[in-house]
């Protein structure tokens, strides 16, 4: 892995990439002991969800925590995938969710349909966060497959735990598929 | 030593709880909320107390009264709060009781972008209250040091008897990073200087003795006056010249005699630097950023990073205005610190990086300062 | 309950509803831009005229139940809804 | 001329502010409907409307209404408008604050503006909680209920927000929630037309915040639990009786003829320039 | 063992404070003079003892007592007292007052305190304008009243004290006069016993700026009137009748068992270690 | 033209009358209470109207209120109520909304010595409120200029649309001279710049006619938008920073380019002058007769008298500093607006002269540093 | 009047006041550097012990009247007055 | 008259000596048409009366408002009396009244028995303070007579202005009666 990896997950409020975010952060600085840092911006004072989380993971020290030229971006929405496509590295990963992003700005995107695939793998359209995940992690391997489910483990919310095992791996699947694929 | 993931938000109530802190109360405020959610949840696990007060103004006043009764107390608040807080941050430091106000900026002025990261209020932190009076801010510059630097907070609070004012900014409030939290042995952490002559010989305000006169808490049998007119040695309101000047003197001489320890800077290649760029806060990470990349190119370029922003760092920055040709200082806000560096420094040296708008300032913002002729 | 409840309030505002002998007819227009899918129309609706969607946004699923109670038009949060009066109730 | 039920949107600045920011199934929505419907069966003229609010999620409402609208400091609605009153005392200020608004920073504003008896009218959307800043408790907060600010649960006594703007003088003062959205824009319009200060608060909920750190369901649920938790008065001398033990007591409890404020004024002017 | 009848003063910082800088004739002395009568009866070791002011002429009392004292900003008293009595539940906490201080600035922080019905001991000086500052109006000046900031009259109507400490929550609220000066200490000392938010209004007078500018005469006169326009009821429930038009009505009005804040915290850090 | 014996207060107030105020709210607070008791008594004569608000806090919101209604409107306060005005303050910054804000300094930190002179709040005045913000504040140094300085300050805050401050201190509100009333013909009154353009075409902060953008009053047939966050041409909040950033461009540039009227400073015998004595406020009447007992002893000293203290009279200064070889900044506090004087002038030509215990400085001490080799 | 009012205040306190048969007695002296002047006691003496001087500062005009019902002590603002009660009355 | 005179009269709250102050101002400043400009210190905030009040008189511009050294001195009090003295000049005029100031620190001084000419003239003590106006003005000829009559006449409140102008009258007359002696 390179010395400095950005990646950005940007969508709508209520859609969970905080948590995303964080859990990505946890595995890579926590069980994977690299450094990471997570941001994220806010809607209207605090009460909105953000609309984008970004997560800075590096070998080394991070100085600025923001994305600069994102190395991966994950969508789950149009506005967001037309808002933030050309903050992507020229060779960087774009990963959109099919189901919400009709347009897609490049022919050479993931293109999933992430929240079918989390109402599928768990009954739930509200896991597709961490499909995402899944398959973010998947296809980068920028954390390690072990450190991203001690994350969801630590950080899913009481109860959900496995709910959430289920969704993230229904992700590194559709990865594997889609690498055998590319 | 524990490491977790955490907010610059709750590294700030561990710091707080690590340093002894065990009142705080507080107002809801984006984006300092989160500080005093952790504290709600955190205080009481360890027999202190959370109160959220009817505003700031309420708040800055508990926490004064609970700091007269003896407890280590913080309150945290952002900009529109901070500014409600003015009068009684003033009489924090007229009556000279020990208290951590945090102030998480975020976009000025008024309600101005509630979510976004500022450094707005650098001179309010300083100038905010009316009327001359002693204050220190610290300012951290990332999730690591807020838990630290809210430590030293405390620490300089008590041990100066003066409100300390952390300056926090909505980045480092936020984000998300790696924190070795220290155990509880390995933080040094500073207590009030109590005394224990007979009550009738104990003057609060007494400068027989030190600088910083011993301080007893309500109830412990040593009853006295505490009051936000000028006072005399015993806290009692006077208009008498012989009273107000030593006070005047002292309580600016007591900050004076522990500048040594109190201004916190760091130096990063300032060695034999062409041009130095003075940071703080969340700018800090722009700026490091920025140097490495102009060190790249060769550039000889050193940074200095401020965790002390107020009392200013004159010193140091003499010093390095005697090398260096240039001085960049980024900040998120019209040029604020700037205006000291600009002092000290000289005007003519000093380029200022600025933006107000809600963003970050970017590496590559800094870095074309750095470049330019 | 659901039902007298609602009626005691729509009553309130649609004087001419009261005569009992026949109900009028309403038209209820739902603007998707707006709405926001809460389900406070599908769930109060005393007739039942709407249904959810996938997207959890009321379709006018049983159009010749509405009696233009109102009830809908005055609690979306959104103002997502206008209900006409059909001509031939009024 | 439009049609009846679509007048609402002419007070509405849909152009541009819709879809409103609001959570799905918020009940500000509801409220700022009902004042719609007041100022138009009053048959006010915009121009002569005023919408002050101060800080939070009710705090947003002026945005979407197509009248003279401020939003101010948080708290200080009540006397950014007491200024606009007084010199534009021909105006029907409406003042919209949510509870943490009106009563916790708000509070001294709320009491002192009731004791003048100008003639504001203020609206309070109780949700019992601090909706904007993620779910603090506020002054109204009932006790026991969790909130990210109190996790072991509240133990404040909440304010009878009504019985406090008696005490505090106000000219009129009524309650009643967004369920009962139609009684609500009946007692706003009664607010508005009375001479001094009148308060009318409305009882809303917070699903996003209180109602999901409280397991209290969707908004529908919410807005049952309005339904069937209320009870109104028509006299306010039974307020006390049993059945409305722990019960959303709905009505108008206040309204006395005692001298507005600007009127008084006047005589003051009156004075002075004889003297 | 000093005579009972100047026990008074070992509670005075009588070697260097006295004579005090009220005006001569003022009854705020006479409130002090309360006070350390009841504290004295209730058998209160002084350590144990804190009185905390705002600014005003009452916010001077500290000064003279020998108590833990305490002189803060202008009406924020209480919210100083509540900070403390968090830290220090064991201490009899008596906050001093006046009209001003209590509610016009500080009206927030007496409705808040009541609420949380926190135990403190709330002391208003009411003598119906700002004495410190010379006589401007303040929220209790009566209507018609003349004042250096109503040269015409005041036109706005005063707060009832009681009633509001009532209606937001406080468990104990009674009022006396300076002139019923035993009465007051009575008073006083059953609001330090009880649990939780206690008010006692004493009712004063400012001869120096309220009196002079409405010709009121001199203390005496004052207190005359005090004495003659006041009457006293035993049962709070009598409040309205006729009788008491135009009076001062003195009593206890509330005085209610509610738990009291620092122990229901107590309680909070329970469940936190519980957990 | 009425001659009269009148204090700083009083001519505040007849000030504030012939600029058109007509507004006032505010709370007492020694030594600024004669400006409310005198408008108690002379608005309702003119038409206008008072009103004693519970707190400071009120006072400034009723003010913007009342602006917004059309309405010249001002408060007046000291330091403890200046703070607790802040937050208000920068909202009408924020929103554009023209008042005046008189703070009548007296001595501080927090309560502090409230019947006695200070400048105390010169740095507060500029930077009490959080996040950048442009502000205009002038100080009279005698009663007459404080008649006339009222005016101008109502002037300049209804031509810049912003708030501005009034900063005088308890020597000139409470003192008695000699003031020549103008009559109204003579005096210029700036009004407001209002539009007729259709309701639909109306947009409160759009740039495109000018920096300062028409105000309409409620009630007017215009209906908008106004609030404290950051906001878009039409007044409505808005996070894009191609909205955000030209309005904060905007409010600094319209004061910018207002400098030349809007600094007003007074030069006495600077011409060849060795010594310049830099003052403001009361203290401007303790330097000038300094001055003249230097000149008596064949000093060459002259004198900056600063009418507007923010902005800062840069200009003036860099001038002064090119031929002055030192230059004295007395004032009541330990050095406030001297830190802007060495800024500009340059840290090693600037002494300072200050005292804060409540005394006016001295011609004697003035006259002492003057003497200093 | 004025009389009546008193008591039933200073009986409050002084509970052995009551019999009516002999009057206590008491003895009364004022802090001249205190006492500020202000004729509160001076008028409100039910018993007429004091009389004012020049300067309106009260003086023991008549001792032996002195019931030591503490009227005086209690009101004086100035914490200027005690009062001892006599043993002979006690 | 030199070009700069200075005045201070130094007493206890509630003396008038403001009033005095003022009226001795706007006689110079309005009615003898020189320049005026008078101050004062207060006790705790506004409440209290001034314990001095200081006139400076002159025919130029006043820079300095302030007493630097006194010209003339009038106390009506021992304390003011002890306190300002010192800041008497050398040659300066002393006027104390001597009911009030027991221990005089000169003997060059005018003991004057202000308080009780007051009482006589007008049966009011409270007019010592224009009585002291009266004897400052006779003794030192500040302004002219007409004037401070003119300047007692406008600014005695309403009601009073007989009754000050005859203590005004009484301070004269003692002036000129020592003056003779002198
Ligand atoms: C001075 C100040 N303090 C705190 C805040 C943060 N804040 C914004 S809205 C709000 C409370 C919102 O609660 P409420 O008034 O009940 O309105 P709701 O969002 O529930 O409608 C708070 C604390 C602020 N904007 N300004
Ligand atoms: C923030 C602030 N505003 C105003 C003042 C000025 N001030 C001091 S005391 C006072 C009012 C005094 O009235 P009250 O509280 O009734 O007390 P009293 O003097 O009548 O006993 C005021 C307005 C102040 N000290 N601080
Ligand atoms: S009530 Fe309105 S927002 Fe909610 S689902 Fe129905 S139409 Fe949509
Ligand atoms: S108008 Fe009434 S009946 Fe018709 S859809 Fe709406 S709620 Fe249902
Ligand atoms: S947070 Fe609560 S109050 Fe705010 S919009 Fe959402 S549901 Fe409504
Ligand atoms: S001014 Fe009034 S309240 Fe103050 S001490 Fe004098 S009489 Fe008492
Ligand atoms: S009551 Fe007290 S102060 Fe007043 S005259 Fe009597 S002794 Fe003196
Ligand atoms: S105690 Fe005092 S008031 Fe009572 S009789 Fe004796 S002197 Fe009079
Ligand atoms: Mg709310
Ligand atoms: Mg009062």
């Amino acid at each position: 892995m390179q010395e400095r990896y950005e990646i950005r997950l940007a969508g709508e409020g209520g859609q969970g990439l905080i948590l995303a975010g964080l859990i990505l952060a946890e595995a890579a600085a926590i069980y994977d002991g690299k450094n990471a840092a997570q941001t994220q911006s806010y809607g209207p004072e605090a009460r909105g969800g953000a609309s984008k989380s970004e997560v800075i993971i590096s070998e080394g020290e991070i100085d600025y925590p923001k994305v600069i030229k994102a190395d991966v971006l994950l969508t789950l929405g149009q506005e967001a995938c037309d808002k933030y496509f050309h903050e992507l590295k020229k060779d960087g990963i774009l990963i959109v969710d099919s189901v919400n992003v009709e347009r897609v700005p490049t022919t050479r995107a993931y293109k999933v349909p992430i929240t079918k695939l989390a109402e599928e793998a768990t009954g739930r359209r509200i896991t597709a966060n961490i499909v995402g995940l899944g398959l973010l992690v998947g296809l980068t391997g920028v954390v390690s497959r072990k450190a991203v489910e001690a994350a969801v483990k630590a950080r899913a919310p009481k109860g959900t735990e496995e709910l959430n095992l289920k969704a993230l791996a229904a992700g590194f699947e559709k990865a594997e598929e889609l690498k055998k694929e590319g | 030593m524990a490491v977790k993931l955490m907010q610059g938000n709750e590294a700030c109530a561990e710091g707080a709880i690590a340093a002894g802190c065990r009142f705080f109360a507080g107002y809801p405020i984006t984006p300092a909320t989160g500080i005093a959610e952790a504290l709600a949840r955190r205080l009481p696990q360890v027999g202190g107390k959370f109160i959220q007060m009817e505003d700031e103004i309420a708040s800055i006043a508990a926490v004064i009264g609970a700091s007269v009764g003896g407890a280590k107390a913080m309150t945290a608040t952002s900009g529109p709060g901070f500014s409600l807080m003015q009068e009684n941050i003033g009489y924090a430091a007229m009556a000279e009781i020990p208290c951590v106000i945090v102030d998480v900026q975020r976009g000025g002025p008024s309600t101005g972008l509630p979510t976004a990261p500022s450094q707005g209020d650098v001179m309010q932190s300083r100038w905010g209250t009316h009327g001359d009076h002693p204050i220190i801010v610290l300012s951290p510059s990332s999730v690591a040091e807020t838990f630290h630097l809210t430590v030293q907070a405390f620490n300089f609070s008590e041990k100066y008897r003066t409100p300390v004012i952390l300056l926090m900014d909505e980045v480092i409030a936020h984000m998300r990073e790696k924190v070795e939290l220290p155990s509880a042995e390995m933080i040094e952490v500073t207590e009030r200087i109590s005394t224990d002559v007979p009550a009738e010989w104990y003057f609060p305000y007494d400068e027989a003795a030190s600088d910083v006169p011993p301080m007893v808490s309500f109830g412990e049998g040593y009853r006295y006056h505490i009051t936000g007119l000028m006072h005399d040695r015993a806290g009692f309101p006077t208009l008498r010249l012989d009273e107000i000047n030593p006070w005047l003197t002292r309580v600016f001489r007591k900050i004076e005699r522990g500048l040594g320890e109190i201004i916190m800077v760091e130096e990063e290649w300032t060695k034999g630097a062409r041009t130095v760029v003075v940071a703080y806060g969340c700018t800090v990470r722009s700026a490091r950023h920025a140097v490495r990349m102009a060190q790249g190119k060769r550039y000889k370029v050193g940074l200095v990073k401020l965790l002390t922003l107020w009392p200013f760092a004159e010193e140091v920055i003499e010093q390095v205005a005697r090398t260096a040709r240039r001085i960049i200082v980024p900040e998120l806000n019209r040029g604020q610190l700037a205006l000291e560096v600009e002092r000290v420094a000289g005007r003519n040296k000093v380029r200022r990086v600025n933006r107000a708008d809600g963003e970050m300032l970017t590496p590559q913002q800094i870095l074309a300062a750095i470049e330019e002729k | 309950m659901a039902e007298t409840e609602t009626k005691e309030e729509s009553t309130a505002v649609e004087k001419e509803a009261k005569p009992k002998k026949k109900l009028p007819r309403g038209e209820v227009h739902v603007f998707d831009n707006w709405c926001k899918g809460c389900g406070l129309c599908i769930a109060f609706c005393p007739q039942g005229v709407l249904e959810a969607n996938g997207e959890g946004h009321p379709v006018v699923a049983h159009p010749e139940l509405c009696t233009a109670c109102n009830w809908c038009y005055i609690h979306c949060p959104d103002l997502a809804i206008v209900v006409r009066k059909l001509n031939g109730a009024s | 001329m439009k049609r009846e039920e679509q007048k609402v949107y002419d007070y509405l600045r849909h152009k541009k502010k819709f879809p409103n920011m609001w959570c799905a199934g918020c009940g500000i929505g509801i409220v700022m409907h009902a004042i719609i419907r007041a100022v138009d069966r009053l048959g006010l003229d915009k121009d002569e409307v005023a919408m002050i609010s101060g800080i939070g999620c009710t705090g947003r409402m002026p945005v979407y209404v197509d009248f003279n609208t401020m939003h101010t400091t948080h708290g200080r609605a009540l006397a950014f408008a007491t200024g606009l009153k007084m010199v534009r005392p021909e105006m029907k200020v409406i003042v919209v604050m949510g509870d943490g608004d009106a009563l916790a920073i708000g509070g001294n504003h709320f009491i002192h503006a009731a004791r003048r008896n100008i003639g504001l009218t203020a609206i309070v959307v109780n949700n019992s909680v601090y909706g904007m800043t993620g779910g603090q408790y506020s002054p109204t907060t009932p006790i026991g209920g969790l909130t990210t600010t109190a996790p072991y649960g509240n133990i404040e006594q909440p304010f009878p927000i009504c019985d406090l703007a008696r005490a505090a003088g106000a000219a009129f003062v009524a309650r009643s929630t967004v369920y009962h959205a139609i009684e609500l824009d009946r007692l706003i319009g009664q607010a508005i037309e009375k001479k001094g200060f009148s308060v009318v608060e409305a009882v809303s909920y917070c699903h996003t915040t209180y109602g999901r750190l409280n397991k209290l369901g969707t908004p529908v649920d919410m807005m049952r639990y309005l339904k069937e938790n209320s009870v109104k008065v028509r006299d306010p001398a039974e307020r006390r009786s049993k059945e409305q033990e722990g019960k959303i007591v709905r009505g108008v409890f206040v309204d006395r003829d005692i001298p507005e404020y600007t009127e008084l004024y006047d005589q003051v002017i009156e004075r002075a320039q004889a003297a």
